[in-house]
């Protein structure tokens, strides 16, 4: 059952209703040099095999559709089938990037509310909705800073601060900006250590990049001493909105002191994840980061609505894409909105807090340790499973994947880095305490078996259509693509 | 409350369980200060019926016109399997694939899309996608850059004939990395660029050269012999292509005596709609020794406990969650579906399925070009070997042929002249296995009618 | 070949382990004389897409209006998730569950389904669906027929309350079976059926009456004092409800003394977009004690052999694939995809939601009914209790009011003057939920107009 | 993982995205003997719970987009996506079932080229689309022979004739209409026995019913003969379209002598089965039976398109539905036959009959009994598997089962009855060679295990969410519906 399509490919085979019909069209005065000699070598297979192959290939996967996810840091939440029914209306399929505004209103009408929305909830003044997923609002927002120090001639700044926890964008995209990553501390309680904090900053600091509630799970309580600090300094607060979901409509990183900040929409905004993508970034900004946005954004004018690009802005960080970022993902998130409303933004706060506090209550009832247990847990919260590793052997790793077996999948593991044998456990509020509850059972019955049975544990999953995977060998002896066997390379 | 399943017993069976009277006490580590007030810019919430209500009005306002854009995005027939079953939950509502035995379809489909993808190139590898092709191409940039350690001063080639949207998101993503991006000059006539041109901007060298194929204006750059001389040169040659059309015209891999090192472009013609510019997907392959340089996500085979084949992400010291700072990008989500979509694409279509529709669009836009010949007012600049784009000149300003155009439901082609100042009045034309005869002879008519003024 | 895997090099191999040389040889017992020649009437094969350009084209011909037409079909919201879900390939292409073991999906589907269903009608058991809600209702009359054995010369109590092509359909289907259906006179002031009425059309007696709720005309019949009135007389009461209004207004189970003995009707209501009228499918509920007289698939609840619970195709000898020319019905595939989505549909209101909805329905109705009051040469017969449906009258001829609605993109309702000339010019409106506010006044303001003679 | 979605209710759960919005809407002037009081017990979940329940539901499903399905007489074939999708454009899907003609003009339109299509594959002279399914065909066509008959005067037919091989549906049909049920017997190469049928021929015959190629996969090479003796008899000529698939385009039923015909769209067009339905059943007809054909039907008159119902019809038998039968079922149908053209209804027939061939050939060699061995396989044949269960005890039963852990669903089984432990096996032609392949092989396998374990057959299935069902119990202790536990009955 796990052929590739290549192995049920035969030469001739093919799905012949989806090719142009009448004769092979002829090709035009290309000169020879310009033609293909050999074909590709591809699939050859009927429509009806492709389908079968491929529906039964999305059979091996998890998904929110059928499993609760707890994966931290990544808001695992029911997506909408309205959005994506929205989102795949004739209308907004079939239009093109560059159609005129003639034959624009609709979509344009659309995203400049979302820009609204976004404003809104993030407490921010203005949004650019261009970034295609959460690093690449990061590099918008980073690019922005930059060029309001470059405009302002303060030349000399190099760094940024990122704090131990931060998610690997955060360093990287300071990197690709150009700027070097100055990493601080976090202290025992989940917040970041003012001292080293103090240290770090200077006049080489550009800016400093936070997440709030942090991927240790906890709300950073400093917040408006951290941002006072920065500013200070002379540097700006980026905002990685990653878990957005926390406080959405409670708290507003602009009223935290943020300068700038993205949003993953395919997070808090509940656009499918789609197996890694796509997603959508959106950067929201204070005012004196508005003339550095990425294009193009929507604007009102009396004629309707328009784009206004490099023309527009001068001093755009300029267009990260082709065309308008991901656009579909876009309209979904803005059908999510609608749906919501105001109220329900608020309620996604509450009732993602409520779940993961109730489920770090239940995971301590049954023996496992909080890693920050006199924290309030935000929307997802840290367990370290470094005492059972310690007693019987069996990691966090082992846990997680023996979690597979009773159809959960695993929490977000080994990282943050700064807690040993780590769960990053987010629950979201769209899964029920029965669920919650399941889940809590599997972990104590693994951890029962940690004490009986630990290679019951330390050899699972047992019921997923492969066992565990030797990553090794996968890096040691590359196999990257498909040769047939009967293949000379 | 949509989407939250909670009873009111619920929440108060679970607010007893944390020993908070109610949830916000669950805040209560937040400052009062930071509490956010009541949102004044976020509507009230709508069933279903009635945001499907609101976003189909507005959907039904922008259709209407028959499209002729191209310019980086094209209007292809996408098989009906295709959605069906991209969208199913399993693919659609997945995430990455980190917990590789949960995730064996997801695993499974990106090694099959990279096989099919570096075949199409004929080239070695493929990673798992980018966001689109423009930011695709400022990848392979900077990929090209970290392999060219002993250049100090890195200069890119970059010839005008590149989507110019593709050009200046090349110089947003790499321009704090303090490389810098050297346009190489147009050939009006021929719309291609020239050797000459090419020389002139390399001046003591470069780190790479863009060869866009075909490039912007549909043409058909020397990419043969303009590879060898950038090898010459000591450059690595980023091909920037249409993969539809690399199902018949020759691949980047077999460019010239060694083939070009990275290949990238955007994945659209394979299986997106239009949808307003996204989500589509970049791609890029490359040289088997270029590997470890390569940005973004990368599947490689293996095997488990059992000695039976599986899946995995690997090469995952290239990537931002475990080199942070030091990683070859910065990208983490990525295109997953629309790479999802791709694949069960390239597999109904075949290699002779896709040359087909090549083409088929070749062929159209070849009759539409040729229909157009001798309209009044109209020129039509370059050579004729062409995929399936091409340039119209006019005699009258483009802006009012193109309004004229679309007043009778054609949207024409794309206004040129702020980008190309140096083509006049120009537009850019697209022709796709889409447009029927039908379409095409009432586009001929209605530019004929506006442009010899009985319009 | 479209949909045919087989390569030249298949077919080869194929026909020599055959022992033919060729396909054609395959069928050579067949007599030369009885080949068919060339089609002639079918088209040349297109492809997907040039299938999809032409079936495009003629759906988006009949699109445009705002619709308040009803009479048994009706548009209601159906939530995305409806089809997503039922559309998957598991439950698409999936064959009639005979092999339970492979059909757990389905089958326990249709168990839940059967669960909803009887509890919406406040009953006992429920059948997995029959054809459309016309079709069960003769299978009802069958039904009821064969429980009343005793009775020699049936007769069945119609009243013209009925939706009208409920009733062709009925006789079309039990006429052969010599059942005399008894057509019951419609009492123009109310609208509904009168004691009287019934008692006149009973005569010596009847089988079974059938109680429609609401009627064709939106009105509430007296449910409770007919069912009684009709049980005295011995005669079963099959009856005929929409769903939906199930939720909010007095269901079968709960009518008279003991309730009804049959409820049927069509699920269109519950998750089955309009599509020209069809597939739907009719469901059909009753007292435990006629279960064995129930035509069409019933399933049951089991064990495996681990006593694990499961769930199967029961009392199939019921069946004609079992009983043949003595089945119940010779009913064999029925409507299980339409079931499939109205469970999910189902699933996702639960029983406040349907009732919202139906309230919604209702609601509106009554205030589109009330805004038209007081046009000019518009009259509104029978009492106010009503659903979701209303008749009008107008003093100029119904057909050319209708026509000039349509002309504004409204279609206003349906012209009964065929089906019930006693009503004179008159035409039946529905409305639901999904008509916005706006809709309404637009018709309001679009019949006055053409009432009062500005049209 | 199968609990009913009634026992992951709880009171007050709600999609509440699913109602409408505002406050609930009152209701005018209602008597209160007409309200509902108690609500009904419905599942109470929340979105996301209904989607993944169901979702999961669907998993435990074989279907032809996941598996092989040789189920002889129901041409389990692929069902075309772009089928399914022409049939769900906005347009198809929106449009009420009484719009005036005005806004028809594209529905009828389709479904006139479609009853010409249906005219031109069976030979015959006209074609009514209402039937919805192949069962509702039969009573259409045996109710247009009855009208036929009873518009002459020549009351005294009251039988119909069935060979014992028929379909269920066919005694039913003729009892549901009124007539009597004559069965006759079938000889031993599968053809009937002509003497019989003489025997039951005379001046009470209303038709005789038939199948063919019959339901024991091969071709009635008298047919001629059968329908000159029939209609000599004063009867006519009713034709079972179940396994048109075998002959499509190659042999039209009109030309073979038939009077009237069902077609199963849902076989031999390809329309999804649906878990059990919907299909459609369209009846074509000679010229004498016109009047009688069901309504409505399509008409083209000059002012387009249009319905013609009893008004035009006044023979007709009536109409069978509210409307129009399974339209949506009949668009998928006329979007399939415009993807095969001419020319690819013909290759139906022609690969189909290939397989079937190919694989009895291949299952002969495996060593299985086929049932007419003298005979060329129609597109299905039939083996029976009574040696088997006479040396091993291994039931026809238990080899179905048994298919079904290889991954291929089972062929019908026991059916038709006049062959002992039979499998009736249809692979169809959109099946390839590497599928029928893998069934023999599994076949093989599976006879192997009948003689060496035949416990592990016995039992089987093994791999399924469920084993074996215990049929008996399920009609003895009846269970149709879920009743919570706590719930007095
Ligand atoms: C904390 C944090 N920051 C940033 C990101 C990067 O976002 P994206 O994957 O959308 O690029 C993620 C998501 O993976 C994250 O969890
Ligand atoms: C031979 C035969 N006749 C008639 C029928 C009845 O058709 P339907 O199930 O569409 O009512 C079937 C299908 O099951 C069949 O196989």
């Amino acid at each position: 059952m796990s052929e590739l399509i290549f192995e049920r490919s035969k030469p001739g085979r093919q799905a012949r209703a989806q090719r142009p019909g009448g004769e092979e069209a002829p090709l035009h005065q290309i000169p020879e040099g310009f033609l293909r000699q050999t074909p590709p070598a591809m699939p050859e297979a009927s429509e009806m095999q492709v389908v079968r192959h491929y529906t039964n290939l999305s059979r091996k996967n998890f998904s929110i559709d059928t499993h609760f996810y707890p994966l931290g840091s990544c808001t695992m939440k029911y997506n909408p089938r309205g959005a994506h029914k929205a989102a795949s209306l004739p209308g907004f399929l079939q239009r093109h990037p560059l159609a005129p505004p003639s034959r624009s209103q609709g979509v344009l009408s659309c995203l400049y509310h979302l820009q609204e929305i976004i404003a809104d909830v993030t407490g921010m003044d203005g949004v650019s909705l261009a970034p295609m997923a959460g690093a690449q609002g990061e590099y918008a927002g980073i690019a922005m800073i930059r060029g309001y120090h470059l405009s302002r001639g303060d030349t000399g700044r190099n760094e940024v601060i990122v704090p131990v926890n931060a998610h690997g964008t955060n360093p990287a995209t300071a990197t690709m900006c150009g700027f070097k990553v100055v990493e601080i501390a976090v202290n025992k309680d989940g917040d970041v250590d003012l001292d080293a904090l103090d240290a770090a900053l200077g006049p080489k600091t550009a800016a400093l990049m936070l997440t709030n509630p942090s991927t240790c799970g906890v709300f950073e309580r400093n917040i408006r001493e951290i941002a006072d600090k920065v500013h200070a300094a002379g540097g700006l607060l980026y905002y990685d909105g990653a878990n957005l979901n926390a406080i959405l409509g409670k708290v507003r990183p602009g009223d935290m002191g943020f300068d700038v900040m993205h949003l993953n929409l395919h997070k808090t905004f509940a656009t499918p994840h789609g197996g890694g993508g796509p997603g959508a970034g959106p950067v929201a900004f204070v005012e004196r980061l508005r003339p550095f946005q990425p294009t193009p954004v929507v604007v009102k004018a009396e004629a309707g609505y328009r784009w206004a690009d490099k023309r527009d802005l001068p001093d755009s960080i300029g267009n990260l894409s082709a065309f308008m970022g991901n656009a579909g993902i876009l309209l979904r998130a803005y059908a999510y909105a609608l749906m919501l409303g105001r109220e329900g933004m608020v309620r996604v706060a509450e009732y993602a807090t409520l779940n993961a506090n109730y489920m770090a209550v239940k995971l301590k009832e049954a023996g496992f340790r909080l890693a920050y247990p006199n924290r309030r847990a935000s929307h997802e919260f840290i367990v370290t499973l470094a005492p059972e590793l310690k007693e019987t052997g069996v990691s966090a790793m082992d846990f997680a994947k023996r979690l597979l077996d009773f159809g959960f999948h695993a929490p977000t593991t080994y990282f943050p880095l700064l807690v040993p044998e780590c769960f990053l456990i987010e629950p979201t509020e769209t899964e029920s305490i029965d669920e919650i509850d399941g889940f809590v059972e599997a972990m104590k019955t693994i951890r029962e078996e940690a004490f009986t049975q630990p290679d019951r544990v330390k050899t699972a999953p047992h019921t997923t259509p492969v066992q565990r995977l030797d990553d090794v060998k996968a890096a040691r002896e590359l196999n990257l693509k498909y040769v047939p066997a009967d293949t000379a390379i | 409350m949509p989407f939250i399943p909670h009873t009111d017993e619920d929440r108060q069976l679970m607010e007893a369980a944390c020993g908070v009277a109610s949830i916000e006490e669950l805040f209560d580590e937040i400052p009062d200060n930071l509490k956010a007030g009541e949102l004044t810019r976020v509507p009230e919430g709508l069933s279903e019926m009635a945001m499907l209500q609101k976003m189909q009005a507005a959907a039904e306002q922008d259709r209407g016109a028959v499209c002729f854009l191209g310019g980086g995005a094209w209007e292809h027939h996408i098989p009906s399997a295709v959605w069906d079953i991209a969208a199913r939950g399993e693919f659609m509502t997945a995430y990455t694939p980190y917990q590789a035995e949960a995730s064996q379809g997801t695993l499974q489909l990106i090694y099959e899309y990279q096989t099919m993808m570096a075949n199409l190139m004929a080239m070695d590898v493929s990673n798992a996608s980018l966001y689109d092709g423009a930011s695709a191409l400022a990848e392979a940039v900077l990929m090209a850059v970290r392999s060219q350690r002993r250049i100090k001063d890195h200069r890119i080639l970059m010839p005008r004939t590149v989507n110019p949207r593709y050009r200046s998101a090349v110089r947003a993503l790499v321009e704090p990395q303090e490389i810098e991006v050297v346009e190489v000059a147009l050939d009006t006539d021929s719309l291609t660029t020239s050797r000459q041109a090419l020389e002139a901007a390399a001046g003591e060298g470069a780190t790479a050269l863009v060869l866009p194929f075909p490039n912007y204006f549909g043409k058909l750059e020397d990419v043969q012999a303009l590879t060898d001389w950038a090898h010459e040169q000591g450059m690595l040659v980023i091909a920037l292509v249409n993969p539809l059309a690399m199902s018949a015209l020759v691949p980047p891999g077999e460019w010239g005596e060694t083939g070009a090192d990275i290949a990238v472009g955007d994945g659209q013609p394979l299986g997106l709609p239009l949808s307003s510019g996204g989500p589509y997907y970049g791609f890029m392959v490359c040289r088997q020794s270029l590997v470890r340089q390569m940005p973004g996500r990368i599947i490689g085979q293996t095997v488990d406990g059992e000695g039976k084949r599986g899946f995995t992400l690997t090469l995952q010291a290239r990537e931002q969650h475990i080199r942070r700072g030091k990683a070859t990008s910065n990208i983490c989500t990525n295109q997953g579906l629309a790479v999802t979509a791709s694949t069960i694409h390239m597999s109904l279509l075949g290699a002779e399925g896709l040359a087909r529709v090549a083409r088929q669009c070749h062929h159209n836009a070849w009759s539409l070009r040729e229909s157009l010949r001798g309209i009044q007012g109209v020129s039509l600049p370059g050579s004729d070997a062409m995929f399936h784009e091409f340039v119209v000149q006019t005699d009258k300003p483009v802006a009012d042929v193109l309004a004229a155009l679309d007043a009778r439901d054609i949207l024409a082609g794309i206004d040129l002249t702020a980008d190309y100042p140096e083509l006049g009045q120009a537009m850019l034309v697209a022709v796709t296995e889409t447009r029927t005869p039908e379409q095409l002879a009432a586009y001929t008519e209605a530019l004929k009618a506006v442009m010899e003024g009985q319009a």
